[in-house]
């Protein structure tokens, strides 16, 4: 039964969203919502046993239906993976319990389709082939896609509708470039490809090349690199606060792809091939968090703000993505997890605050008062902290760890600038965010009620960032490990031959 | 060739021939009621033959008792009529106008209106 | 024969392109529809062309690459759940925004040309 | 020899094609090329059913009576649409 | 273990006022006061160690990737940090008692300033660089939340946010600053790094580690030309400005000087631009400090102008001078804190800060003004007090240096001016306040403060006192092991006297209290002067450009993303057609060396026929109905390619997805404009799209003729092999959907699963207007359903489910499946919907799709999850050869279950989708949930 | 017979049939047909409307054979006629009256009509006692009609027996 432990975090969900579709429970909110709850916490503690697993015994594979690598699927649970499915359903439980407060009754199906989603997410962390990831990528857009209009609404429908055609066109050329890559390499277990990058020659190089490259704007597209992140700031801002929350983590795919993909098939080994990607990945990332910090300057309201946030996260990120080495790996990694718990925390705070202010929502402008702005305030104040990078939350961390990285990297001329000038941007805009909304105020607030929901939801959050900086040495350590497997590449699961 | 392969070859001819009579009648003939008849020919005589040629053939080669293309024949008498049915009911519809020099038959005014607009 | 088979790819992809950069939400998702013939006739000839070859075992001598269709008939059902998706989406758009470009307002050139044509309308009737 | 005759054929139902096309694209009315399309339906049964003797194969039957069914349900449902423009009431 | 208590107590301190708010004031502050308390007592147990020159520390392991490690030391500069910090800081909340009124929340107001303290106590006690850098910027946001304390206050929320603004950069170079300090010296351990004074000073980046450790400093320590936010952060409660704003935090920045001072001073660099700094900011400090009306406004430009004399004295780099900076740390921040303090005794009395109203004062709080009179004496350096001894100090440092060569008697000029400003300001806020005639339509009447509001001030006043008469005894050894702690080396000799004979520094002091009386008495003149400049508000200046940068940054971004997804789109396409373009160049032959296969008229007339189709698609896009026609054309002849190129499962699949998609373009058509503009843009757009699309197709096309052309090594002969003996299937593309790769199509059939749930989100409550007419304005035929169809529809639905069983299960074995079978189904039932209407359908089909849609996942789940009993992997499937006598040999698989649940999810998601959609007109419509 | 085990017999002897046509004769193939032969029929009943049904199967056969014959016959004039100057086409809309009633009856003889050449049923009155024909070329459309309903109305009328 162990060896199972693998597919789990995939099949958990799916089993879990498909029984939810069953009209006896689909129409039952109460069992419905319990069902959520159970399976979360399952898959929390089933990633923290398969991290604990994959720590303690190295890289675990599984393969799909008992056909050797690589003609059948493999599933791959590394350092890496692990980390992010445990970070994936940390942000599955915090969502669900916080939309089961009543989010999910403003229209059907929601508690399945985030099952779906997470579904979707878990099984691209663990796949360890190509096709799979495309079509575990599917699998989570569309979830996410059904999950974006939930609720309703004509800003929700707009925002929808770009971020939708934009990943159909990015899946298209995911396949394309699947195409190109299955017409070089003949293969499509990542192991295999790896194994084979520096075997190619002549001409098949060049085409190779151009399924790399494509695959770079497919990851960037999904990662909101520059100049593809135009469907984020929208969709965003305009998803119902659960989803944004668990939205945080999409990005965060993108840049495990590129890892995956980049820095591993099309890594240091990978002879003429050897990091094809970097040279444009390089300008596009620091424009990334150029105009994410414009971006961000430039926001009105705190859901926007948050997601340009999510957009300089990313450039940070990519910057370390585009400068491969295990210490910009350990330190992105690290701050992968940070930001995105920091940014599903905003979000669902931003929620609440929303449903207090009346007509003024989330925008910077002098509204209604809050009826709770103790607690509210101070949950914004422990998530801007965090967003910003200033201790004692797991920004700093993050941060600190990826300037050192630069540095040791020598590129700490590049990066510095705008890693810093980010945080300075987040400062003033956040400062300022949250004087405009929790102390500019005109009127009398309403009371609405928070629901106990709500507040364990954001506990799990809030949880998870202290926990990252009391566990901080172990979690650095293992990311370091993290980055060291990836890099090394994906040995374990060699052919043996054709 | 044997006369059981002149028989295919014939039929195959024929269907293709038939075929072609159907299709030339599309473009050839002035309106749309008149071109409804031309995808008759391809549907019965052109398919029939070909099926039929089909058919044939497998039973030459030994592969059983192989008359599946009986099916789609049934498939096609049975739809092609509602087709033609359902496009002349739109056309009718949609007053596709008749062929200047063909005859308008008293009823055809009858048969239009049938579904006056409300 | 491979020749004419990527200029067919080749005459989608571009069309597919083309149509995806126009405003309308109708012509895009007729273009996305476009560009996943395309995508699948691309994926499709990863396993390069062969005739009478189909991988049904035991019906011919040599079999062609199945892999790739298989990888297609996927890619096909996924395309159809996303069309799905999308033109439905853009039904909504259009219920919810009034109109049907895609970014839920008309651009205000073709606003004002709109208004034109309304009043010249108007001002015949 | 057979297999000579079954390209020729097949260029004549092409051909056939090709011409319904051209009706497709004259039109004039909307029935026109909806009748255009329909008959290639039924054209392209014949190009696989030559394909399926061609190669000496039965694996296009099952292509074959699909569009035969398929040709069917989209002609009756763009008629439906002429006639109600709502196709499932 | 002491010294984690000392930090530990004020941190678990920190809630404690949150707790015993509701007990009221007095136990609330007794509460609140506790921990400090006991943390100061312990530091005074630990006195005698340190003095002896030991330094306790604490070392755990925390993050070893990073370098930040929990590191403790108590050194003597820490030892002198801690006692102020304690001390004052107990002083400030017995103050704050009584000087908040009811409405402030006094338990916010206590765990603010003991996070503060918390914080400030961690800065000083940080034996780890990054952990100094974390304390660093906890007091920077603990100091924003005291700002702002009074949030209701648009000059508190601004004050405290540019507060927070310059000091958050400061420490954002800080950071920096350290993080190369780390990494030049290999460790962040404090210790190690100021044994490294030289390998720092030599380094390369030596320029760039100063100029951003000393931004930290300085903004911290508002140094000029950062100073200005410190003013303006008066709008705190007065404790927090004498405690914050005096004694402790702004101390944080010389603080940093000092304790770094080893490792980076010792350079030229260093001692020009900190002393430069430091004198500048003496000079604007002190002048700007007697222009002032407010009370809290004075002083804090005297503190800004002693923060700079502190800062010069670290810079000038004699022997003695880190020893007077160390003592005039101590000096003012007893005499500040009391002043402050005093202040605001005054404006809490009296309702008023500005001197310009308040006057003569002394006839209404006779004990207050004698005790700010001797603090103020102590500010402008009197003798007797403390003020006047470090003051002195400096005078006689200032002499000794030679930091600018021969012009270095600028400096002692220079510093004596100062002085003589700092002398007048005093003056001022002494004879304005208490005396100068009667006060001016004050809101209160004066009066003494409550007794214990007194005593902090009196107890700091008592100490200035002392200190000044009897230095050495007080701080005697103090100094010294502060001092010691500074340098790292051995102190030189000094002698603190309150009497050093007649000498070049008492004639500096002498010529700075006269001059400062002088410049009092005409002060008029001075005042006419500076009126003619006008004043700038650095808070409206700081304001202006902040908004200046966000509405920048707002125009420079909305040029960016100006919303249009055309744009977006254009972006997307270019960068993938940059890309693929790219690695093409150096392609030379786009022919490889398989041989490729001949053309026939059949392929010429079918990608003819291709080609018009996807032209005809393009030209009638603006005819939506032809398109679809013409797009129907394309789908028909990729499916004779498939068919074609010997792939019959996909010719069958295309085909069939085709016709659903046909209808689902139909059902959408009903709702979406028929016809659109043919040219929706302007023509230079068109052609640029145009030109892209070009390139990207013949892009695609070359890339696509290129791999057509070469040979291909892959792992499909594995299939080939295994599929009938592994899998127990002849269709080798169908083994792999269920078997080889059955995990992809689980995925796949997941996605339409969900496709179909959110089409049905999509649908529920959609508001349409129903076209009652079509283009041409016609009214709709009246027959709903054509009998003829309906009779032929229902006739052929069982046919059609046969075909479909017929499908479904030779799949395994023969081009088909549990997909091409499930849309089969889809499609016969469909054309019920089309033939009989939804409502007839409902009636006589109460199917529930969600249910079809979830059973079939659940089949397929439990297909794969079946394996498991046998102890395989998840999807291993199994397949066996059964005889039944008269059936003979047939077989059965696992992998057909699984296509059961494929055929049923595929099912349940066509036909939710469809009927819905089609359920829009009519009165079974989705009424419920997402609006 | 069983009304509720086999709700529509006919269909499932044609299902059947077609099972074994689809697939090469085996007894296990005889057994599967059936099952599904009686299984979809039972699915597939509630969408079923009642149908009058067939008195006189030989006639039936007959009636097919005649179909047949017609077509295989007419195809060729017609071709002909398709294949002449346009301007000698006398195409005309008739107006069938309609002696049967009942839907699969009128659906049959629709149906034959379009598949005969020449003539293509377009629509029923909505009375349903006239049936609309188009007719390529007419040269005596009495006895055009005439022919229809003594050739194949008449059949079918004894055929259902209505």
């Amino acid at each position: 039964m162990f060896q199972h432990v693998v597919i789990l975090p995939i099949l958990l969900p799916l089993l879990a969203g498909a029984l939810m579709v069953i009209p006896a429970v689909s129409r039952n909110m109460v069992l419905q919502r319990r069902l959520g709850t159970v399976a979360s916490v399952l898959a929390v503690v089933l990633a923290v046993w398969l991290l604990v697993l994959v720590d303690h015994n190295g890289t675990q594979a599984y393969a799909v239906g008992e056909w050797k690598p690589p003609f059948g699927i493999l599933l791959v649970a590394d350092r890496l993976a692990t980390l992010l499915l445990l970070l994936t359903s940390v942000l599955l439980l915090a969502v669900q319990l916080f939309a089961s407060a009543g989010e999910d009754e403003r229209g059907r199906f929601f508690q399945p389709l985030l099952m779906f989603q997470v579904m979707g997410i878990q099984g691209a962390f663990l796949t360890g082939d190509i096709f799979n990831l495309f079509v575990f990528f599917e699998v989570l857009l569309i979830a996410s896609y059904a999950l974006l209009i939930h609720g309703g609404g004509k800003a929700k429908t707009a925002a929808s509708l770009h971020y939708v055609i934009l990943n159909l066109a990015g899946s298209a050329l995911f396949l394309f470039a699947l195409g190109i890559l299955y017409g070089t390499f003949g293969t499509l277990n990542m192991a295999d490809m790896q194994a084979n990058a520096a075997l190619i020659q002549n001409d098949d190089l060049y085409l190779a090349k151009v399924g790399a490259l494509l695959l770079l704007v497919v990851f960037g597209l999904k990662a909101a690199m520059l100049p593809l992140h135009f469907w984020l700031p929208k969709a965003y801002a305009a998803a119902p606060a659960p989803v944004a929350a668990l939205f945080a983590i999409m990005t965060k795919i993108g840049i495990y792809s590129l890892w995956r993909v980049h820095s591993a098939i099309f890594g240091e080994h990978a002879g003429a091939l050897a990091n094809v990607a970097l040279p444009w990945l390089w300008p596009m990332a620091w424009l990334t968090l150029a105009l994410g910090v414009v971006a961000v300057l430039a926001s009105q309201s705190l859901r926007a703000l948050a997601a340009n946030l999510v957009i300089v996260s990313v450039g940070s990120l990519l910057l370390m993505v585009a400068n491969p080495a295990q210490s910009t790996t350990a330190a992105g990694l690290y701050y992968l997890v940070h930001s995105t718990l920091a940014t599903a925390l905003i979000f669902l705070i931003a929620g609440l605050i929303m449903g207090q202010r009346g007509k003024s929502e989330d925008r910077f402008v002098r509204g209604r008062p809050l009826a709770h702005p103790r607690l509210l305030g101070g949950l914004f104040f422990i998530a801007a902290l965090a967003l910003i990078g200033m201790p004692p939350f797991s920004g700093f961390i993050g941060k600190a760890l990826m300037l050192s990285a630069a540095l040791d990297e020598g590129v700490a001329g590049w990066i510095w600038p705008p890693l810093l000038l980010s945080s300075l941007a987040a400062l003033l805009v956040l400062s300022r965010a949250g004087s405009s909304i929790f102390w500019r105020s005109r009127g009398r607030a309403v009371p609405v009620t928070i629901d106990t929901r709500q507040l364990a939801g954001i506990g799990v959050l809030l949880v998870a960032l202290v926990l990252m900086v009391v566990l901080a040495g172990w979690l650095t350590a293992f990311t370091d490990r993290a980055a060291a497997d990836l890099l090394a590449g994906m040995q374990l699961v060699l052919p043996e031959g054709r | 060739m044997t006369l059981y392969e002149w028989f295919i070859a014939a039929l195959l001819v024929i269907g293709g021939l038939f075929t072609l009579i159907g299709a030339l009648g599309m473009v050839k003939l002035p309106d749309l009621y008149t071109r409804l008849h031309a995808p008759t020919k391809a549907t019965t005589m052109g398919i029939g033959c070909i099926l039929l040629a089909s058919m044939l053939m497998r039973l030459d080669r030994n592969e059983g008792f192989g008359i599946q293309e009986l099916v789609i024949s049934l498939f096609l008498f049975i739809t092609a009529p509602v087709s033609a049915y359902m496009i002349a009911k739109a056309a009718m519809h949609l007053r596709v106008p008749l062929q200047p020099g063909s005859d308008p038959h008293r009823l055809l005014e009858k048969a239009r209106d049938q579904q006056p607009p409300q | 024969m491979e020749f004419a088979y990527a200029l067919g790819v080749g005459f989608l992809t571009g069309a597919g392109v083309f149509l995806m950069l126009r405003g309308r939400t109708f012509p895009v998702i007729l273009g996305l529809t476009l560009l996943s013939y395309a995508v699948n006739l691309f994926l499709f000839a990863s396993g390069r062309l062969t005739i009478n070859a189909a991988p049904i075992l035991g019906t011919a001598s040599e079999y062609t690459d199945p892999l790739p269709q298989a990888l297609v008939l996927t890619a096909i059902v996924i395309g159809f759940a996303m069309t799905a998706f999308v033109l439905i989406l853009a039904m909504r758009a259009r219920a919810d925004l009034g109109n049907d470009h895609v970014d839920g307002h008309l651009p205000p050139a073709q606003l004002s040309a709109r208004a034109e044509q309304r009043r010249e309308r108007r001002e015949h009737s | 020899m057979l297999n000579t005759l079954l390209l020729w054929v097949a260029g004549v139902v092409g051909l056939a094609l090709v011409l319904n096309a051209w009706r497709l694209v004259r039109g004039p009315s909307v029935t026109d090329r909806v009748l255009a399309l329909d008959t290639m339906y039924i054209n392209v049964i014949a190009m696989i059913i030559l394909l399926g003797i061609y190669f000496d194969t039965s694996l296009y039957f099952e292509a074959a009576l699909l569009i035969a069914m398929l040709g069917f349900v989209s002609t009756a449902a763009v008629s439906k649409y002429l006639l109600r423009g709502d196709i499932i009431e | 273990m002491t010294l984690l208590w000392i930090l530990l107590l004020p941190m678990m301190g920190i809630v404690t006022p949150l707790l015993t708010e509701r007990y009221g004031r007095n136990v609330c502050a007794a509460m609140t006061a506790l921990p400090p308390a006991i943390a100061l007592m312990l530091l005074l147990q630990q006195a005698p160690v340190v003095m002896s020159g030991q330094v306790p520390s604490l070392h755990a392991e925390w993050i070893p990737a990073l370098g930040l490690n929990l590191a403790l030391h108590l050194d003597g500069l820490a030892w002198l940090f801690c006692l102020l910090i304690l001390g004052i800081g107990l002083l400030v909340i017995l103050y704050a008692r009584y000087y908040l009124s009811d409405r402030d929340s006094m338990g916010q107001f206590y765990a603010s300033l003991i996070l503060f303290m918390t914080a400030m106590l961690g800065v000083v006690l940080s034996a780890n660089l990054l952990q100094l850098w974390l304390f660093w910027e906890l007091t920077s946001i603990s100091s924003f939340l005291l700002i702002s304390f009074w949030s209701w206050r648009t000059d508190a929320r601004k004050g405290a946010r540019m507060a927070l603004a310059v000091t958050g950069a400061g420490g954002l170079a800080l950071l920096g600053a350290l993080i190369l300090i780390g990494h030049e010296v290999g460790s962040f351990d404090l210790a190690t790094v100021l044994a490294s004074g030289d390998l720092l000073r030599q380094s390369e980046l030596y320029p760039v580690i100063l100029a951003l450790f000393l931004l930290g400093a300085f903004t911290k320590s508002a140094q000029f030309p950062f100073h200005f936010w410190l003013p303006h952060a008066m709008a705190a409660p007065t404790p927090v400005s004498s405690y914050l704003h005096s004694a402790t935090m702004v101390k944080a920045g010389v603080f940093l000087l000092a304790r770094f001072y080893p490792v980076l001073a010792g350079t030229d660099l260093w001692f020009v631009v900190v002393s430069l700094t430091g004198m500048a900011t003496l000079l604007v400090g002190a002048y700007t400090a007697l222009f002032k009306h407010d009370l809290k406004g004075l002083l804090a430009y005297s503190t800004v102008s002693h923060l700079g004399l502190i800062t010069l004295l670290l810079g000038l780099g004699t022997a003695l001078a880190p020893v007077a900076a160390v003592f005039h740390i101590i000096n003012h921040a007893v005499f500040k804190a009391s002043l402050f303090m005093a202040a605001g005794i005054i404006d809490h009395e009296s309702g008023s800060r500005d001197m310009r109203k308040l006057n003569g004062l002394w006839q209404f709080m006779p004990v207050t003004a004698t005790l700010a009179m001797v603090a103020a004496s102590s500010m402008a350096g009197v003798p007797l007090l403390n003020g006047f001894l470090s003051k002195e100090m400096m005078f006689a440092e200032t002499l000794e240096q030679y930091t600018f060569g021969a012009l270095s008697w600028w400096v002692p000029l220079l510093a004596t001016i100062g002085a003589t400003f700092s002398v007048a300001y005093s003056l001022r806020f002494m004879h304005d306040v208490f005396f100068n005639g009667q006060p001016i339509d004050l809101p209160k009447t004066p009066h003494e403060p409550p007794r214990y509001m007194r005593v902090p001030v009196e107890i700091l006043v008592v100490l200035c006192l002392l200190v000044g008469m009897f230095p050495d005894l007080m701080v005697g050894t103090l100094l010294k092991t502060a001092a010691g702690a500074v340098l790292q080396a051995p102190v030189p000799e000094f002698e603190l006297g309150v009497w050093h004979g007649f000498n070049l520094p008492l004639l500096m002091s002498m010529l700075a209290v006269s001059g400062g009386v002088a410049i009092y008495v005409n002060r008029r003149f001075l005042f006419q002067f500076q009126s003619q400049f006008a004043e700038r508000d650095a808070k409206l200046v700081f304001e202006a450009s902040v908004q200046s940068l966000v509405r920048k940054a707002g125009q420079l971004h909305h040029l960016i993303d100006n919303g249009s997804m055309q744009r977006a789109m254009f972006l997307m396409l270019l960068l993938a057609l940059v890309l693929m373009a790219w690695p093409l160049m150096d392609l030379l032959n786009t022919a490889g060396g398989r041989p490729e296969l001949a053309l026939n008229w059949g392929v010429v007339f079918c990608t003819a026929l291709l080609i018009a189709g996807t032209l005809l698609t393009i030209w009638w896009s603006h005819q939506r109905l032809w398109a679809l026609l013409a797009l129907s054309i394309v789908g028909l002849v990729v499916s004779v390619a498939f068919a074609w190129f010997s792939a019959p499962d996909l010719a069958l699949t295309q085909l069939s997805v085709e016709v659903v998609t046909v209808l689902l373009f139909l059902l959408a058509l009903f709702f979406l404009p028929r016809h659109g503009p043919i040219m929706d843009g302007p023509l230079r757009i068109m052609m640029r799209d145009l030109g892209v699309s070009v390139l990207f197709g013949s892009v695609v096309g070359t890339i696509c003729y290129a791999l057509l052309t070469r040979p291909l090594d892959s792992i499909s002969g594995y299939f080939l092999e295994h599929s009938k003996t592994g899998g127990g299937g002849t269709n080798v593309v169908n083994v792999i959907l269920v078997d080889f790769r059955g995990f992809d199509t689980l995925g796949e059939i997941t996605v339409l699963g969900i496709a179909a749930l959110g089409i049905y989100k999509l649908l529920a409550r959609m508001t349409l207007a129903m076209p009652s007419a079509d283009d041409d304005g016609r009214a709709w035929a009246r027959e709903r359903h054509p009998a003829l169809l309906a009779l032929v529809s229902q006739s052929l639905l069982p046919l059609a489910l046969l075909v479909s069983a017929y499908i479904f299960l030779r799949g395994h074995n023969m081009p088909g499946g549990g997909f091409i079978a499930g849309l089969i189904t889809a499609i016969a039932l469909i054309q019920q919907y089309v033939a009989h209407g939804v409502v007839w359908m409902k009636q006589r089909m109460p199917l529930s799709y969600e249910a079809l849609i979830a059973s079939g996942l659940l089949i397929a789940l439990t297909a794969g999850l079946g394996s498991w009993l046998f102890g395989h992997n998840f999807l291993k499937t199994w397949y066996d050869y059964f005889y039944l006598p008269g059936v003979g040999k047939f077989e059965l698989a696992s992998a057909m279950v699984f296509d059961l649940g494929v055929y049923l999810t595929v099912i349940g998601a066509t036909l939710l989708i469809l009927a819905n959609l089609g359920k829009l007109t009519t009165s079974e419509r989705i009424r419920t949930g997402d609006e | 017979m069983n009304k509720a085990l086999l709700p529509m017999p006919i269909h499932t002897a044609v299902l059947l049939l077609t099972w074994l046509l689809l697939n090469d004769f085996s007894i296990g193939h005889l057994l599967l047909g059936s099952l599904l032969a009686v299984l979809i029929p039972w699915l597939v009943a509630p969408l079923s409307d009642p149908q009058a049904p067939v008195r006189k199967p030989g006639k039936a056969l007959v009636y097919a054979l005649i179909v047949l014959w017609d077509i295989l016959r007419s195809n060729i004039e017609v071709a002909i006629l398709v294949m002449r100057p346009n301007r000698s086409l006398r195409p005309a809309l008739l107006a069938l009256p309609l002696d049967i009633q009942g839907d699969l009856p009128q659906a049959l003889l629709a149906s034959t009509i379009s598949l005969t050449p020449g003539t293509v049923s377009m629509d029923f009155s909505e009375d349903r006692r006239w049936l609309y024909i188009h007719a390529l070329h007419v040269t005596d459309e009495q006895a055009l009609l005439r022919s229809i309903k003594e050739r194949y109305e008449a059949p079918l009328k004894e055929i259902f027996a209505c």
